[in-house]
């Protein structure tokens, strides 16, 4: 069994208001050192198979059709045995 | 320049030559660039400048027609009400959430730079068939995108329309109207005068996001565009909810002479349109504009049309005072210029001129283009099918189950209940009647709005389906008591460029004129879409009319349910073998053929007319018009509205499926009660028009019967059910 | 009765809550904002609806932060009523006065729509003008209001009765096709244990004069004036 | 400068319907393999400091405080050096 750890975040130059408005808050809430937020999503998925490579080219596919908007957001995925 | 990079910007050569002439030298870079922006289709309306100069645009009523960021009616007692509606396909066609999103965003802003308090927003859509997936994630996508937008401003969408043809897969349309409440003191224009006078850009930062959008909105979209990915609007209804309560704080304040939103073509746009309308110039400092981005250009900083940003100019000494109020909302508020007398939109950076060219260049001499029109050649085909030899329907309540499936037909409820219709406590009737109904606090009165139009009556006569567009919104307010005040509309159109496509827009916006001269309903603002076309195939001529009446008294606001047992049912005007473009035949018959119903506007007034009176009289316990789907749909929707059923016995000596499906215009359906019956009658007598008692109230079934003999009888659930089921069951998948 | 409506940057149903409070049932309310550390003076603070901060990151969990918020925290310690309508639901589990947090409805829609609630408890404040096991009708409008506890802190709500409202069929039964968001149990509407603290996803503000469809909320806006003016002249 | 990469994932057992609706696209999709699908939120906070140790104790409070709640989410996270 494989997880897949999918990262997908904003392009470059995508605004991204949530993590502006969080950032915000948190330097409202004290915290001044805060330069920056920028918001994503992480996504695990748990694939029945131990094949790395088909394992990869699928959750590639995965991110490409489904999980990701390619206009406006990019992705990353890690692999790795798991339970 | 090398006529390869003002190409790329959107300018033909010979408007290039014209910007050489105006002034006297080659522009710079950065001036053909906001050139290019203010001379595209989107902001500049050369290809329909002339033609929209048909349209009515007075009345008494009327306090501000089109120029203005929105439209203005007078509704009485000091009040009016401010309304626009704007296109966001292409964005929407590249990314429908962000694109529908911000199309909510910029069409609110343009009420609230009027000074009015936002109290509702619509929207029309139109998409491919929701067989196709593709289709079902732009549908997803653009009322997920909507409802985000408009929920989180605490706007209801009271009201909106939607219909699903095959022309629109490649290039969907997302039209948001919004509508405003202000008093007439507080009433607002976009000028920039008072030489001298802080400009103040407040809001949102800039950044790179949407450079070149309006010239975007002026293209065809094609393969590569997607690829292409042109940046992206991304909304942010918070900041766009702190931005609208302080500009309304800031207007009570009395502080500005006026504001513009950065919309499309962004600081270009709003500066020299807010200098030329006051005959003023500005001097903008660059180094002075919030930005999100490091290393941005002048030109990107002037082009960049990044959301949520508004434009004022402040009144003297007001400068503070707009900076606390923005303070207080979490606001940037910074001055980045003042007013100049000199005509000329100075722009600097680092003490340096970057672009200097006059104000009224960039938007009064904009081009012009009269196009060549021609009648297109389908037209004697689709018009002259023979629809006389189709076969009758063998069994007529599957015949109704199938068009009432259709989504065109369909309940919406799968759009409207991801929208907030309740917000602000003011609706009386939301999404699902003929028209929404507001209340107006502090008054007996209330508002009524409806979106309208359909693209497949102009495909096959643009005049016509013009016209009925503009008569459907009237007799949709008319049936719920109202009294239409005035339009706003958007003109969803092909390439102009193409003397068939300028053809179609020139008849429909006369068709349009001719029933808003007739109905009384000016025109009060609107917005131009062209260019809607993939792989050289327009899109069906598609304008949209969103129009708002006015109630006396809320207390007869009229719904089109039936609800109560021996109710009489009446159906005033008359029914023609009308099925040329009717959903029946599309469904039924799989064509889009023949000539659209013909449209008498003498009747069409006068039947709204009386349904306005006797809903006043207090006569009148629903009215429904009869529209797409024709007579049985109509029945069948005020059946499952009221959940009471009807029995209908129908003499005609028309095919029984032309008399039930025809969508012959100017048709009313009336329920009344038994003691009300015969003073509707006479009223309609009156007025000469046909009105005949079809049937009563009551049961749970629908049954139609024709000369005697029973065409169906359908059980209200099940009519419920399958009408209910049909979007949600599409989207699944 | 005075009651003080708080306005987040985002808020947008206090001006629904003030016209209830103000045209429909008369009595005095005020505007409190956000940045505002001092609530004395009201009987009664609600937590409108809307989106304070845009309900980024999650609903309600950048408003808990609020200057007001610690003054709010201090009033509902010391026995003052606060009613949390939808946003201000969110708000409440966020700062911890209410047990549990809300996720994304199951549906993973915004969903406005009118839903039956089931009266469960009417020894509260905010819904003693009802009957117990009456079912009412009351409109929601949201995103995340799929209710969440785990199943210990569940029972001790059971357990107390605090669990106010519950999303059930016009005839009062609870079922899964009732439930417009997934939340646990059903719930709608819970208090906390002392009976001050009233948090619920529908929203009563939006349904106080038959032109708009119904005025059950109005009966249970109308409970809190009764309350206090009960508890009020027993005091006196 | 640090970047702070954080993670938050739902607890175990708290339900996430938005991971199982993706799930079952991705099965209707054709990817057999996929097993379950957890999503969470994944930030990027740009910190001013160059101490470790103290920046480590602030993005642990703002986790605490702010960026998850503790009865339905975790989180963790980590340090780099950056730009
Ligand atoms: N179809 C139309 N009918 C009438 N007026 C229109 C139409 N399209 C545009 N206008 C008017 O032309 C003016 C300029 O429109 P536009 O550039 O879209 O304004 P903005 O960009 O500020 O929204 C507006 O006052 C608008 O109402
Ligand atoms: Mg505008």
């Amino acid at each position: 069994m494989l997880l897949a750890k999918i990262y997908v975040t904003f392009k470059e130059g995508v605004p991204d208001p949530q993590g502006e408005t969080m950032g915000q808050s948190l330097l409202a809430m004290g915290y001044q050192g805060v330069l920056s937020v920028r918001t994503g999503k992480y996504l695990e998925i748990k694939l029945a198979t131990a094949d790395k490579d088909a394992a990869s080219r699928e959750v590639e596919e995965m991110c490409r059709r489904l999980l990701a908007n390619s206009v406006i957001e990019q992705y990353r995925y890690t692999l790795e045995e798991c339970c | 320049m090398e006529p390869k990079v003002y190409r790329q910007m959107g300018l033909t050569d010979y408007e290039y030559g014209r910007i050489k002439e105006i002034l006297g030298r080659e522009p710079n870079y950065v001036e053909t660039g906001m050139f290019a922006v203010m001379w595209s289709e989107h902001c500049g309306y050369k290809n329909s400048r002339p033609v929209l100069k048909l349209f009515p645009t007075e009345a008494p009523w009327v306090l501000q027609g089109p120029g203005e960021n929105a439209g203005v009616v007078d509704i009485g007692d000091g009040q009016a009400v401010v309304f626009k509606i704007e296109s966001h396909n292409h964005p929407s066609a590249i990314e429908p959430f962000q694109g529908a999103a911000t199309g909510v965003g910029g069409i609110v802003r343009d009420i609230f730079t009027m000074g009015a308090r936002p109290i509702a927003v619509l929207n029309s859509l139109r998409l491919g068939p929701l067989e196709n997936p593709r289709n079902r994630y732009l549908m997803a996508g653009a009322v997920g995108g909507i409802s985000f937008y408009s929920n989180c401003l605490g706007l209801p969408t009271v009201a909106g329309e939607v219909y699903f043809e095959p022309t629109y897969s490649g290039n969907p349309l997302v039209n948001a109207m919004a509508v405003g409440l202000i008093e007439h003191k507080d009433i607002l224009r976009a000028k920039a005068s008072g030489i001298g006078n802080d400009v103040m850009y407040i809001g949102a930062r800039t950044g790179r996001d949407g450079i070149h959008g309006a010239t975007f909105a002026s293209e065809e979209l094609s393969m590569t565009m997607e690829a292409q990915q042109p940046a992206v609007p991304v909304g942010d209804p918070f900041r766009e909810k702190l931005l609208l309560e302080a500009c309304l704080e800031i207007i009570k304040e009395d502080l500005i002479i006026g504001m513009q939103d950065m919309g499309a073509a962004g600081l270009t746009s709003s500066s020299c349109e807010m200098a030329a309308r006051a005959v003023t110039g500005m001097e903008l400092n660059l180094d002075l504009v919030p930005r999100r981005e490091e290393g941005m250009t002048p030109y990107e900083i002037m082009l960049s049309e990044s959301q949520e940003r508004m434009l004022l100019v402040a009144k003297e000494g007001a400068r503070e005072r707009i900076e606390a109020i923005c303070r207080r909302w979490g606001l940037e508020a910074v001055v980045i210029g003042r007013v100049t007398s000199d005509g000329i939109m100075r722009i600097k950076e680092k003490g340096r001129v970057v672009a200097a060219v006059p104000a009224k260049a960039l938007t009064d001499q904009c081009p012009v283009y009269e196009r060549e029109r021609r009648r297109p050649s389908y037209l004697d085909r689709v018009q002259n099918t023979d629809l006389s030899s189709l076969p009758e329907p063998e069994d007529y309540g599957a015949a109704l189950l199938k068009l009432i499936a259709t989504p065109n037909l369909a309940s919406k409820e799968w759009i409207y209940r991801q929208c907030d219709y309740m917000a602000r406590t003011d609706t009386v009737a939301g999404p699902g009647g003929d028209a929404a109904v507001l209340r107006i606090k502090g008054t007996g009165k209330g508002l009524a709005l409806t979106v309208d139009g359909n693209g497949r009556y102009c495909y096959l006569d643009p005049e016509r389906g013009g016209a009925i567009a503009v008569a459907e919104a009237a007799r949709n307010l008319s049936c719920v008591g109202a009294r239409p005040l005035a339009i706003t509309n958007c003109l969803n159109f092909g390439n102009p460029e193409k003397p068939e496509v300028a053809w179609q827009f020139y008849q429909a916006v006369v068709g349009m004129s001719r029933a808003c001269e007739a109905l009384q309903t000016p025109v009060t603002g609107g917005n131009v879409s062209f260019y809607n076309e993939t792989e050289g195939e327009a899109i069906y001529p598609t304008p949209i009319v969103g129009m708002v009446g006015l109630l006396a008294d809320i207390k007869h606001a009229c719904g089109s349910g039936f609800s109560r047992e021996n109710d009489e049912i009446i159906l005033l005007g008359e029914t023609h073998a009308e099925i040329g473009g009717s959903e029946y035949l599309a469904v039924i018959h799989s064509l889009v053929a023949g000539e659209p119903p013909q449209l008498d506007l003498e009747r069409e007034k006068a039947v709204q007319e009386l349904v306005r009176e006797a809903i006043a009289a207090g006569l009148v316990r629903a009215a429904h018009d009869c529209a797409e789907g024709g007579l049985a749909i109509a029945l069948a929707e005020s059946v499952i509205n009221g959940g009471l059923g009807a029995r209908i016995e129908l003499e005609s000596s028309l095919r029984p499926d032309y008399l039930l499906f025809s969508e012959s215009q100017s048709r009313v359906l009336l329920a009344v009660a038994p003691a009300c019956r015969d003073r509707v009658l006479a009223l309609a007598r009156q007025k000469g028009i046909p009105a005949t008692v079809i049937g009563l109230c009551g049961g749970s079934a629908l049954e139609v019967s024709l000369n005697g003999r029973v065409l169906f009888n359908l059980s209200l659930g099940e009519l419920e059910q399958t009408w209910r089921e049909s979007i949600p069951a599409l989207m699944a998948g | 009765m005075k009651f003080g409506v708080i306005v987040f940057p985002g808020s947008n149903g206090e001006q629904d809550v003030y016209h209830a409070l103000d045209e429909v049932l008369r009595q005095p309310v005020d505007y409190l904002w956000h940045g505002d550390t001092d609530v004395s003076g009201y009987d009664c603070l609600v937590l409108p609806g809307g989106f304070s901060y845009g309900n980024y990151l999650r609903a309600g969990a950048i408003a808990r932060f609020a200057p007001i918020m610690s003054a709010v925290i201090d009033f509902a310690r010391a026995g003052g009523l606060v009613l949390g309508i939808c946003n201000g639901f969110q708000i409440l589990l966020e700062a911890g006065l209410l047990p549990g947090a809300m996720l994304r409805n199951d549906c993973l829609q915004f969903r406005c729509q009118w839903t039956h609630l089931r009266v469960e408890n009417t020894a509260t404040p905010f819904s003693n003008r009802f009957r117990q096991g009456q079912v009412i009708r009351v409109p929601i409008a949201h995103g995340e209001g799929n209710y969440y506890v785990d199943a210990a802190t569940l029972a001790e709500l059971e357990a107390n009765r605090q669990v106010v409202f519950r999303y059930c069929d016009p005839s009062g039964k609870v079922t899964t096709a009732a439930n417009p968001n997934g939340s646990v149990a059903n719930i709608a509407g819970i208090i906390n244990r002392e009976g001050n603290i009233l948090g619920m996803m529908p929203r009563p503000e939006r349904c106080v004069e038959e032109l708009l469809g119904g005025s059950d909320g109005r009966e249970m806006l109308a409970s809190v004036v009764d309350w206090w003016q009960r508890g009020n002249s027993n005091g006196a």
